[in-house]
């Protein structure tokens, strides 16, 4: 499936855009989908941490992901 | 509506939103903001730049929000966060909260700041002369 | 001057006492706004009547303000409090706290508050429909 | 000597005034103060409690009372 991803943030400048589409298999996890990007996005690997939101919940590593899902790259937060 | 969450690129209102929590069974209120400080480690910052996960940020305050009024007797609770890029001194949140006595107003509001400041996806950047910074983003 | 005492018959304001203690170098603000509640023990508040020994009263909370700063890192620190016949809705007293990070700013401004409630030599009549009285006059 | 006492609060009540004169022993101490004016107004007694305040600064029970001081009787503070 063909799913996009978007990303704020550091993950921004790190993708060098706002969004990003990829493709996974149809079962794919989040864990599966944090491989892959940082297979292509290696300097996702030197931040602090950071967590992947599904439909504006923060998701699980053994998490689904369906290919209408909204999904996004939530780097260490700093509101406030 | 007991509670009001609110982001903006625009300047917020620090009386309208104090005006927003008071009620007249009210008996106190306490209001954080927070404020661009000039400087951090040491080093001059210029701005800040507030960048929001908007749909998503909105729905985490909501449930800090509601997990305040679950566990302190408030009465009405506000949050409004600014978006876009902010000069020292400006105003990037505030967040009042109303009650009957004060120590439920006190202890639900630093929840809500702490909370928010960990779960919520809202990013700054600070812009120094020489360069600029995600606050948080690495080790 | 890093604080500011006052008791006053005229209407306090919020927004003035929160840029006076505003500072570049503020992370961040706590406020505690005390307001007039409509009722107490359920029995409905026409008015209240604050009553200040304003020599001592203005003493005492410059003692709490010291104290405040000798124990948490705090930058500015202002304290106004009303006194006459206030409404339902009207504020008697406004404790404004700034500081680089929150924490302290919460915490002076709660244990001035507290203080305050117990020395400053301040009082408050109860004004109901059937009668008056002064609040913790009484066992 | 002669003092004056400041009231305020329900000792204004009590007292029918803002202030009261009294004559006391000129070695008289705070609780002797007290005593006397419990004398002439027992409402003060039905208190919560009160405090003596010398020159704006809460004063102990043991301690000297000067003809020059500045003496105020304090029921229980509300303010805030």
């Amino acid at each position: 499936m063909k799913i996009k991803v978007l990303a704020f943030g550091i993950a921004k400048d790190i993708f060098g855009n706002s969004s990003v589409n990829m493709e996974l298999a149809n079962d794919a996890l989040v864990c599966n989908l944090k491989y892959t990007l940082e297979q292509q996005y290696p300097r996702l690997k030197q931040l602090s941490s950071y967590m992947v939101a599904v439909n504006n919940e923060y998701a699980l590593a053994e998490d689904t992901i369906h290919a209408t899902d909204e999904i996004a790259i939530i780097p260490p937060v700093s509101g406030g | 509506m007991q509670t009001e969450i609110k982001i903006s690129s625009e300047t917020l209102n620090i009386q309208a939103c104090i005006d927003w929590v008071m009620l007249p069974e009210s008996g106190g209120i306490d209001v954080f903001i927070g404020t661009v400080r000039n400087a951090t480690k040491g080093k001059a910052v210029l701005r800040l730049e507030f960048e929001a996960y908007e749909k998503m940020a909105l729905a985490e305050m909501e449930k800090i929000a509601a997990q305040a009024l679950e566990k302190w007797p408030v009465q009405k609770l506000l949050i409004h966060h600014r978006t876009g890029v902010l000069a020292v001194g400006e105003v990037p949140v505030i967040i009042a909260v109303s009650a009957a006595h004060r120590d439920a107003a006190f202890e639900a509001c630093r929840y809500v700041i702490d909370t928010l400041k960990q779960t919520v996806p809202i990013w700054k950047k600070e812009i120094f002369e020489d360069g600029e910074v995600w606050v948080a983003a690495h080790p």
